[in-house]
């Protein structure tokens, strides 16, 4: 009786102190502990539709997204692109973010070299990706880019007109690639559905951060082949092409932080419903 | 003039900030761009008046020898090295060493760490609140915990759960976002009429 | 902003250690109120509000005033006088002028109008008729589900009718979605929080690493 | 291997490509591959397009007009595509705008609206267009100049209609209710419990002598979550007088703290104790979003409120705030219309004021009938939007798409 009110009414120091040691083990110690991530249907299908692809296909992937939300995006990012130069997927890039052009160059030619390094495909620029830049007003370049990648792009972000690039002759539009991925952190992801899917039918797919997830789920199957939410689902991702790196490397932490919680609240409940009915007893 | 002046400029830029939006004249649009810069000067010329609250209270504080009095000239201290430090590269420019050192080893590590507590009070909150205490109370608890509880490897149970937590997110979530989004849209409609029409006229205070 | 002057690794370890001990400092908030964490908060209040003064100086006022002014946008006169009068607030007499101001950016809430309307409410009765929003075989269901959730969500929120008979049943109902939301969208979160955590004490490992590097090679 | 020769190839055509811009006199490479270079061209330069045709853009200000041309369709495999040049006057200069490719027959030309940009389009003005049909053997036809094809200003938006019919509307409704409730038509409320528990909150500051914590948020004083949270503290301001107990009102925006001055001062004259207001009760902490948390916590660390009232603009640190407020042992009422931060509200405070509840509140605490009369209005909306979503189901499981168009806006 008296444990029993104990635990109900814990001290939430209790809580702070044991979540603070076990996460930040989990951390440190992450090389240690592998985690079993389930791979949810909405991240195997971005993966199954990559993976059914011929070699020479192309994916219009867009970084819509600045370094503020860098650590959580990236390595969906990464993931997807290495999935891509391993199974001879084109990749054409591009942001929508103001701040994105300078971050999305760099991780292109990182991808790149650790693409080359783990698989031994070494992607060229020009033939098996390139980066066509930054142009302001979303919606409308995602409309634009519908009639044309052209009319907002003639040039790439290295000032080569598109069609001097071996990788972008012939591609006109949507229509031109297998589909389109959106990576974004903000209100870009209703562009693409709205503007994109919804007036030119591409199929697309979405990255997006954790918190913004739950507010796609509804478009799954219509509007969107496949979602991956922030590092849980880059993770997932990490785990179909068998590469673990920084999601992974952060998942045991967030695991047994989940655990911890879900812990703590069915103790608080146990504690909670026993404790009741001792006291309906007395009364 | 003390009153009725403030409420006619309200009701025009009010009425004018509607109109823009359904007429696309590049006259308007420009108005529109500048009164969005002015409000933010406005908002600038404005912050002296808020450092001077800062500085007036913190000034107090150690001239009466409050209660922890020490810690006032801590603030004082940190806001005029950072001012003098900024202003002092040259106009227009913040590349000034101890400026952009106080930023990265000073606001960013703090800031972050701040906001990084909320991973523990996400936590205490879910311990204490998560209880199965009404009907209410239970599906919140319920909710909450299958979709926590899909990071945590389950064996078989995993894909029962991560299915029933995608449509948790996918069916009631959606309603009950949409529900409050919509509601909130009349209610913001509703109250934006009433400043413009001074019927909600709190903000001028009443002498 | 570039960083002018190249620091030494021991200038580095040491800014570095600043920031580590100040990461810690902050976490003993959970512990309790103490001095190390009282120095920190008051030192990024102190910081944060100098931070802000340069930075809205330079990219707000020296831009959007001084050099639209330089440049002959004399009506940009107007802002200047209405940011001047805040300050008559400074004088008890003078101060009801202030409200010009204020007046002016209370005014611009307007827009809210159409923005709220379109938002909130046309773009949501739009997709809400979008029934094939569900998942699986009973996508239909689902999605007239949602709507009916949707519906009883919009009858909680009544203002003037009580919640009684049928009415009241179907408001309780929408209370019922409601509270599911709630506890989906905050279970949901506590995987971007635990991220949070988890980026900080990456920053602390780094800076063992960095001290262990220094003084062991 | 392969990879090696393909690498060649790639180098050997860009060298050749980049020759070749260099020594020709054209505006742009694109033109000019490496084919051309390579092969004499024998066959004849292709046919022109022809037929060209403008057509104004609605709902802008004239900036933007929709070039249409046709082409011989045993021509089309001969061509690589087109260039779409523009000029004022048919025998001024052309500027190139883009290309399209050969099977596209229209080019949506949107202009620059500020003048020194280059490709600056006037409105209400005449332009011309050439298209210029590009072979596959790099010859270039040039079609006759087409124009004038004149760009209209419009003065109504006509994809916003659905949003004008609903502010309209709503704001009849919103007038309508007010005058009612002028008139002095009784209104019913239903009782929200945010609502009732203020009073009960602040007395339990005054029975304990302990201050009440007011928090704005962190909106500018142009957000409508903040003007609403005005109108509150004038409410709370006046009982916390009339109760002479303590209040702390901690800003995060200068212009949101100025008005709260004046608000608080004027709750303070009317409960008839003017003498009793400071400006030391609202004052200013800090524009950084979590050293204002910071600075906060501090404040119910060591000044220990008994009530907590957090309405307005809330972030991510509504949680921290909320947590902090609850290990002190306050009693919490929060609102929001950020819906991301709700639930937090809800779970971590003894009150929460669910979304638009935060705007319907002061009407509550005042009682004012010309407040109330808006929320009858809010209600009437609520129940059009509730009509048109079961019409708009009905018609879309019947297949009647047209009616989801009637609220659709095309921006």
């Amino acid at each position: 009786m008296n444990f029993l009110n104990r635990i109900v009414a814990l001290d939430r120091r209790w809580v702070f102190l044991f979540l603070f040691v076990v996460v930040s083990m989990a951390y440190l110690l992450r090389n240690y502990f592998s985690v079993d991530i389930t791979v949810t249907k909405e991240v195997k299908s971005i993966y199954d539709f990559i993976e059914k692809r011929n070699e020479g296909d192309k994916l219009l992937i867009s970084f819509d997204y600045d370094p503020s939300s860098l650590a959580e995006l990236h390595p969906m990012s990464r993931a997807i692109m290495l999935h891509c130069f391993r199974r001879g997927i084109r990749v054409v890039a591009v942001t929508l973010s103001q701040y994105g052009a300078g971050m999305v160059e760099e991780i292109l030619r990182e991808v790149a070299a650790e693409a080359k390094e783990a698989y031994g495909v070494d992607p060229q620029y020009g033939r098996d990706y390139c980066f066509v830049g930054y142009r302001p007003y979303p919606a409308m370049v995602i409309l634009g880019m519908g009639e044309n990648f052209r009319v907002f792009f003639p040039r790439d972000y290295y000032d080569t007109p598109l069609d001097s690039i071996p990788l972008m002759q012939g591609v006109r539009n949507y229509d031109d690639v297998n589909a389109v991925i959106g990576i974004t952190s903000g209100t870009t992801a209703d562009f693409w559905i709205v503007y994109g899917n919804a007036r030119y039918d591409m199929p697309l797919a979405l990255g997006v951060t954790g918190v913004m997830a739950t507010d796609y789920y509804p478009y799954l199957g219509n509007a969107i082949f496949g979602l991956i939410g922030g590092w849980k689902g880059a993770a997932e991702y990490e785990k179909l092409i068998d590469r673990s790196a920084d999601a992974n490397a952060g998942m045991p932490a967030q695991v047994v932080a989940h655990l911890t919680i879900v812990l703590f609240i069915m103790i608080g409940n146990i504690g909670y419903l026993l404790s009741r009915k001792s006291t309906n007893a007395v009364s | 003039m003390k009153r009725r002046v403030p409420l006619i400029i309200v009701f025009c830029v009010s009425l004018f900030m509607v109109i823009q939006y359904f007429v696309p004249l590049d006259s308007l649009e420009r108005v529109y761009r500048s009164f969005l810069d002015y409000t933010i000067i406005i908002g600038v010329f404005a912050l002296l008046l808020g450092i001077w609250s800062l500085c007036r209270v913190n000034y107090d504080k150690i001239k009466r020898k409050s209660e922890n009095w020490q810690y006032a000239i801590i603030t004082l201290t940190g806001f005029f090295i950072m001012t003098i430090a900024g202003f002092l590269s040259g106009w227009g420019r913040t590349d000034n060493y101890l400026y952009q050192h106080l930023f990265s080893y000073v606001l960013v590590p703090i800031q972050a760490t701040m906001f990084s507590l909320l991973a523990f009070f996400i936590a205490s909150a879910a311990f204490r609140a998560f209880r199965a205490r009404s009907l209410l109370a239970t599906l919140l608890l319920i909710s909450g915990l299958v979709i926590m509880i899909r990071f945590v490897p389950l064996g078989f149970l995993s894909e029962p759960i991560s299915d029933l937590a995608g449509w948790i997110l996918r069916v009631p979530n959606m309603a009950a976002k949409r529900a409050i989004i919509i509601g909130v849209g009349l209610g913001a409609v509703a109250t934006a009429f009433k400043i413009m029409l001074g019927i909600e006229r709190a903000y001028l205070g009443r002498d | 902003m570039h960083e002018t002057i190249q620091d030494s690794a021991t200038v580095t370890l040491l800014w570095t250690t600043l920031g580590a001990l100040l990461t810690v400092a902050t976490f003993s908030f959970l512990y309790r109120d103490n001095p190390i964490y009282k120095v920190a908060e008051h030192l990024v209040v102190g910081v944060g509000a100098g931070y802000f003064l340069v930075l809205l100086v330079y990219t707000t006022l020296k831009p959007k005033l001084f050099d639209a002014l330089a440049e002959g946008h004399l009506w940009y006169i107007i802002p200047g006088v209405l940011g001047v009068l805040m300050w008559l607030r400074f004088s008890r007499k003078l101060s009801w002028i202030s409200r010009y101001s204020i007046a002016f950016y209370i005014g611009t809430s307007g827009v809210s109008i159409p923005l709220y309307m379109y938002n909130n409410v046309n773009r949501q009765v739009s997709s809400t008729l979008d029934l094939g929003m569900g998942f699986g075989s009973l996508t239909e269901v689902w999605g007239i589900l949602i709507v009916l959730g949707t519906l009883a969500g919009l009858v909680y929120f009544f203002f003037s009718k009580a919640h009684k008979g049928a009415f009241g049943g179907f408001a309780k109902f929408g209370i019922l979605v409601l509270m599911i939301g709630f506890g989906a969208s905050f279970g949901y979160t506590v995987m971007a929080r635990i991220s949070l955590f988890v980026q900080r004490i990456a920053e602390l490992e780094d800076w063992g690493a960095m001290l262990i590097a220094y003084f062991f090679s | 291997m392969r990879h090696l020769l393909r690498l060649f190839l790639i180098l050997l055509l860009a060298f050749v490509v980049d020759g070749q811009s260099v020594y020709s006199q054209e505006s742009d490479p694109v033109t000019s591959t490496a084919d051309s270079v390579a092969t004499e061209p024998v066959t004849p330069p292709p046919a022109s397009a022809f037929g060209l045709a403008g057509e104004d853009m609605p709902n802008d200000n004239g900036h933007k007009l929709r070039v249409k041309w046709q082409y011989p369709a045993e021509a089309v495999g001969d061509i690589t595509g087109f260039e779409i040049w523009r000029a004022t006057s048919p025998t001024g200069e052309f500027r190139m705008l883009g290309q399209a490719p050969n099977d596209y027959f229209e080019y949506l030309d949107i202009g620059n609206k500020e003048t020194p940009a280059p490709d600056f389009m006037a409105n209400n003005s005449d332009f011309f267009y050439k298209v210029v049909a590009i072979g596959k053997n790099g010859l270039r036809t040039e079609s006759e100049p087409g124009g004038p094809f004149r760009t209209y200003g419009q003065w109504f938006h006509r994809g916003k209609t659905p949003v004008l019919v609903g502010v309209v509307l709503f704001g009849c409704f919103t007038f309508y209710f007010i005058r009612a409730a002028k008139k002095g038509k009784e209104l019913y409320v239903r009782p929200l419990a945010g609502i009732e528990a203020v009073d009960e909150a602040i007395g339990r500051a005054t029975e304990m002598g302990k201050p009440t914590l007011y928090i704005l948020g962190i909106g500018t004083a142009s957000e409508i979550a903040t003007i609403a949270s005005f109108a509150i503290l004038g409410r709370v301001a006046k009982k916390i007088a009339e109760y002479q107990t303590q209040l702390i009102v901690p800003c995060y925006d200068a212009i949101v703290m100025s008005i709260a001055q004046d608000v608080v001062r004027s709750s303070y004259l009317q409960a008839g104790r003017p003498d009793q207001y400071s400006d030391d009760m609202v004052y200013f902490v800090t524009n950084a979003q979590f050293a204002y948390v910071a600075g906060v916590n501090g404040i119910m660390m060591r000044q220990r409120p008994a009530t907590n009232f957090y309405l307005g603009y809330f972030a991510a640190e509504s949680l921290i705030l909320a947590e902090t407020g609850n290990s002190i042992g306050a009693i919490q009422i929060a609102g929001t219309d950020q819906i991301t931060q709700i639930p937090f509200f809800v779970v971590a405070c003894d009150y929460t004021l669910i979304g638009e509840e935060l705007y319907a509140a002061s009407a509550y605490l005042g009682r004012d009938p010309l407040l109330l009369g808006s929320l009858k209005a809010e209600d009437w909306g609520k129940g059009i939007v509730m009509a048109l979503i079961v019409v708009g189901v009905v018609a879309t499981i019947f297949g009647w798409d047209g009616f989801r168009e009637l609220i659709r806006v095309n921006l």
